[in-house]
């Protein structure tokens, strides 16, 4: 009897996967067949039967405006990593690669509808009407998320890794209790934004269970940017992230998340389903974090410059530039007007950043309690006491 | 006025809490066809339909998770975890989000949610079905913890906590759910959800509990007349925010405090009152604050639980202890 | 504009699925057509060009000790929850419909390897030697679970719904990693017990997530037995929950539950695949629990008769004895013989349980930590100090 | 010897487990080619491979889980939590598996896993990441919970964890991963894990504390020093069991016993410490047990961390309170 050999595990980066071709030094992920896209790298528009008639009304115009989405969300993300490198900020969490994906489903949903993020959905922040500025608390420290999620249909960012996909499918059966479902046009639905990581947690799991028990109008929305921190995608799934739909009787659809038609289009049909009572669907963006995982991390500790060379042939936003230039015509006073407007913005947020107060220790206490606590009032009124002892105003 | 059982309370309770806003819901495992595997929401599901009572998937975060969401939305749901051991699952939920949410959105997000536990010992059962543990949840910010200890109190503060729009941490005496008491329907009568009551008043020494031991400690302090002692009894009703002025108030009368629950005494709830009678009655102690708690073992079989649990005798022996200081 | 109806859930006992035949007063799921079956409840050998080979060994004797487990298992079954009925057993697990689940798996394990049950495998625990007696103490409040797991190869029971999956994955990788794996003789493998409420668990779905990723040599055995206490499996599922594997890229069989043959083969060909390296693979073994969830319940508040009776023509010992009897042309001696084990095998049980002491309050400490606490010990002093003061061994 | 920061001495401490015990493997989010966001696990996976330092999905119930079965198959698994917030989905696999399953199985299933956990704050961090939840351990039976204070107690510490049959919950301050210490590598020279330590001799007043406001109270008791006040600063290290021996020692000398914690008081191990000393000093206080904790409430955003944190001030203003009872 041969002694069975030792395991030793693949470097789960090396392991080339079925819908994998090798370009250059090492084997870059395509997306396989199954990706869904309007718009290539190149930036020619490409033909889906499925999913054309979701983008048909893009026009020039429209395009103009999702490219004009992206600049700005790009900016803006740019200065918050710039705001942190100068103190300004103890963390930002870059989205920088993904603008497409938040941008092309932001822009899917319709005022009625309710979106969940985690902590990087700035540029869905940016469609629903979020000013950056109002971003920046979190990162300063000065709030824990400051915008009113009712009024502009946008949930607090969620970090704790997957708990968002649990509320947002109580909030999706909510509007199913509600008989806000059914109109194609009026309909609510539901969207939840969470990464390839997430897909581990028994929390984003449970809310696929749940939201296909109880037929919710909601769109999971997983932008797969390939990495958890320093984890590689191999980590977390031996197939396709869409694929795991299947296993709970709902549809799954993998996405070209760096093209913002496709990630409109795509999306739009999704809500399009949850609205007339055909929810939840799966969509897996598939897309790339091109910066650090956080101004916190250091990307070059595990991973290659190449990988993140050969993503940047498909950016997100350079093939919307070079469609509106080559197919539709654009002139270059468009593209200055976007990005003088970006310039204005960067300075708005960096001017906005730096004025911004420290809230006082009072903010400590409040909240905590809608009926107060008196445990908690008691220590607020002696801590409050006591630190007006120090600065005299006692 | 009507005699009732803390069961046949709880359902009522839900019952009148269900017809006066149309926002309750109620969710958890097995809680609608089979009314709860204590029966708790017996016909509910009959009478307000599957929209409004539950019988979810076989998954705590799931039950926690999407009551934040529907809360989210504007509801008011009530779960059921279905003994105490089985909310580990489901804690996350409770300490990141639904203990947080209001905090995170400065009140923009309230989190109405009330998650009712059946929990302690007593009732003869396996492993995971007899836990105590409120500390876990007590020492939470964000979260509001209660326990009934008599049917009367049940209907009351069940209804209490469903109006009440913070999270509430709702534990239900198990092993009490069949005893009786008279139970009034006037809701504006009863105390407040966050107050502490003397349930007997006493003279020589001071027992603040909860829960299952209330019972256990009333039948002491009636077992103490014999020796001379005049016991004053307090229903803490409140574990998070603790209210201990009345405590405060009977231990600067008497100068004796026992404190009694059947959670493993470390670092819990009845440490906590220990720790802070001290500080405010310090001058008024005649003896320290003693407490008869479940020991700081897991629960152990059933077999063993008369022993685990404090009873009668290892109440009084506390009391004797404390008297003899 | 019309105003969307009111979604009003339909009753999902009521709702057919696909793989639903309509049977007398209602449907009845026959487990559709990929449904494993070398045994017709018929008693006919069906041929299974996949599985066949797997149960090729299994000739008249065999069967008959397949036979003969399964009936000292239901009688062991029957006492435990008659014992109950008389005030013996705090609680009772009743397995009733079940044997065939866990004895034609539970036979296909090998000494070497391990099994992680939930609260209801007492068929299988049977399989791995443990004598019934040894299960008493946990219904019975004198002990936690009194059997050696790892002489046995059987883990504790796990009472937390999910659990034992985690537990289990890790045991498996930790066979990876000893390079237990490889040989398909002396190959090592784990099984992992659940039931089809516990899929909706996010403990379940992280085992199969980490099973995956680490290529554990685990078989992931769902005994759905179509309710979780008094919730209905279309509650949990839309779709087979065999068909959960695909969404992690691992096979997922199901098998009729009630085929002890076909329990057998396939849990073979499983561990097989484990033990060479190509685990995990999911089972769903299809069976039905025939009796109340435990004797605390009352399955008549919650389901019709009907179905019970439905199933009860698919009794998986009837139709090996049929088997036995027509095909094979085994004599009644046999069957007396296996029947005065069984009636032999309830009087030792009673007996045993009615002996059984109970533990002293030492019990209470014990064990707690492997180096003693100074605070469980005080604690412990002093109560059997106190203890003794009234039992007057002071 | 040699001077060290508490992260260096935490992966030498690490390093030497591992030499000393093929069995030893260590698990988490990022430890491996990262070696963990604060590099404590640094360099292992190279040397060890990356069968004994698993980068794992992204499931905290997943890394308890699967440990508790490796530690089942005989492995001693090191688990790293990324953040004290993020202990909460694997809290039900410490609670109902690791925590017990020596207990349920009467000793025939050990559990030497370790579970570490950077706590506390004070280094401007998002939601989550700032928490103390080591009470939520330290009320379960079942688990030993540990925090060390400085580089050499680390380096010790974390070996002796990792050596005990014993579930740890190993909590280390992540605000003081950068200071350095002399680190001494005799480990058989090392206190045993679950004593207390004396840090400071004293005799006006003692206070106890553990893990980042060690160095906080050591530097309260310096500036108490003009004052007149010689204060005695114990270091708990020992959370479950507490090790109050030296504590109970001390506050019979001194009379005064404040507690320092930054973790919410209500329900805590502070409660704990102050519920034990008035009973077992009773006679000895000259004051109430006083606690200095963080506040009742949610950690708060990062720029009030300095107001929601106990510092040298409200240490000494506690010291100032004792010492006027
Ligand atoms: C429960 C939990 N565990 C760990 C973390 C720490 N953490 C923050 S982000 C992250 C990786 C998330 O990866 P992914 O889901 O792919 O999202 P991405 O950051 O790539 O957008 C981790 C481990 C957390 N926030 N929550
Ligand atoms: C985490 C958890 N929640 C709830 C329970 C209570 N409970 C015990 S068995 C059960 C149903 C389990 O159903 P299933 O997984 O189908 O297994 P079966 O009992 O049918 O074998 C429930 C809800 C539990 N044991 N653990
Ligand atoms: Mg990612
Ligand atoms: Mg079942």
């Amino acid at each position: 009897m041969e002694e069975p050999q030792a395991w030793v595990p693949s470097d789960p980066r090396s392991r080339p996967s079925h819908d994998q071709v090798v370009a250059g030094l090492k084997g870059i992920d395509e997306g396989g067949p199954e990706l869904v896209q309007l718009l290539t790298p190149e930036g020619e528009r490409t033909a889906d039967r499925r999913f054309d008639s979701y983008a048909a009304d893009v026009g020039v115009e429209e395009l103009k405006a999702l490219y004009r989405d992206m600049v700005l969300v790009r900016r803006a993300d740019r200065e918050g990593n710039a705001l942190q490198r100068q103190g300004e900020l103890g963390i930002w969490v870059p989205l920088l690669g993904q603008e497409a994906a938040q941008v092309g489903s932001g822009r899917a949903l319709r005022p009625q509808d309710m979106a969940f993020p985690s902590y990087r959905e700035h540029g869905v922040a940016w469609c629903r009407g979020i000013d950056p500025t109002e971003l920046l608390g979190i990162f300063r420290g000065t709030d824990h998320g400051g915008w009113d999620a009712a009024a502009t249909g946008f949930h607090p960012y969620t970090i704790v890794i997957g708990n968002q996909c649990l509320n947002a499918t109580g909030y999706a059966m909510g509007q199913r209790f509600e008989s806000r479902v059914g109109d194609p046009e009026t309909g609510e639905a539901t969207i939840c934004y969470f990464g390839d990581g997430a897909t581990s947690q028994g929390d984003v799991h449970e809310g696929f269970v749940w939201a296909a028990a109880y037929d919710a109008p909601l769109v999971f929305f997983c932008q797969n940017n390939q990495w958890a921190i320093s984890v590689p995608l191999t980590r977390q799934t031996r197939v396709p992230l869409y694929q795991r739909a299947r296993g709970y009787g709902f549809p799954g659809v993998r996405v070209d998340g760096n093209d913002v038609l496709a990630c409109l289009a795509v999306t739009r049909w999704a809500l399009e389903e949850c609205r007339t009572g055909n929810g939840p669907v799966l969509i897996e963006a598939f897309t790339y974090r091109m910066d650090s995982h956080t101004t916190s991390d250091d990307a070059t500790r595990y991973r290659l410059a190449d990988e993140v060379e050969l993503w940047k042939l498909k950016d997100p936003i350079e093939r919307v530039r070079v469609n509106l230039v080559r197919s539709l015509g654009v002139g270059q006073d468009f593209f200055d007007g976007v990005e003088a407007e970006s310039d204005a913005l960067a300075v708005r947020l960096r001017e906005f950043c730096r004025a911004m107060p420290n809230p006082g220790p009072e903010r400590i206490f409040s909240q905590v309690y809608a009926d107060p606590s008196p445990q908690v009032e008691a220590q607020r009124d002696e801590y409050l006491a006591y630190h007006a002892s120090f600065t005299g105003e006692a | 006025m009507a005699v009732q059982t803390m069961a046949k309370a709880l359902n009522d309770g839900l019952r009148a809490a269900m017809e006066r806003d149309p926002k309750v819901l109620i969710m958890g495992e097995d809680v609608g066809r089979l009314g709860g595997v204590f029966r708790i929401t017996d016909g509910l599901q009959k009478d307000f339909g599957e929209q409004r009572v539950l019988d979810t998937p076989l998954s705590e975060s799931g039950i926690i998770g999407a009551a934040v969401g529907l809360a989210v939305r504007g509801f008011r749901p009530v779960c059921e975890i279905q003994f105490d051991g089985f909310v580990f699952p489901g804690y996350d939920q409770i300490v990141s989000q639904l203990a947080k949410l209001r905090y995170r959105s400065q009140g923009r997000v309230p989190m109405p949610v009330v998650v009712r536990i059946p929990f302690g010992g007593g009732i003869g059962a396996v492993e995971h079905h007899s836990e105590s543990p409120e500390s876990l949840f007590a020492h939470v910010a964000g979260l509001k913890v209660v326990a009934c200890s008599n049917a009367a109190d049940a209907h009351a503060m069940i209804q209490q906590a469903i109006l009440s729009d913070d999270p509430v941490i709702f534990f239900e005496p198990k092993r009490r759910y069949w005893e009786k008491a008279e139970v009034g329907t006037d809701l504006a009568a009863a105390p407040p959800l966050h107050s502490a009551r003397v349930v007997r008043p006493g003279s020589s020494l001071t027992i603040a509990t909860y829960g299952p031991m209330v019972r256990t400690c009333l039948d002491a302090a009636t077992a103490a007349v014999d020796d001379g002692h005049d016991i004053e009894v307090i229903d803490l009703r409140t574990l998070s925010p603790l209210d201990l002025g009345p405590v405060a108030d009977s231990v600067r009368r008497t100068g004796r405090l026992v404190v009694v629950s059947e959670a493993p005494g470390e670092s819990s709830v009845s440490s906590e009152v220990a720790a802070r009678v001290q500080q405010e009655c310090f001058f008024s102690l005649e003896a320290p604050v003693l407490r008869v708690t479940g020991f700081d073992t897991p629960y152990p079989p059933s077999r063993l639980e008369d022993d685990f649990l404090p009873d009668l005798d290892r109440v009084l022996d506390a009391v004797d202890r404390s008297m003899a200081w």
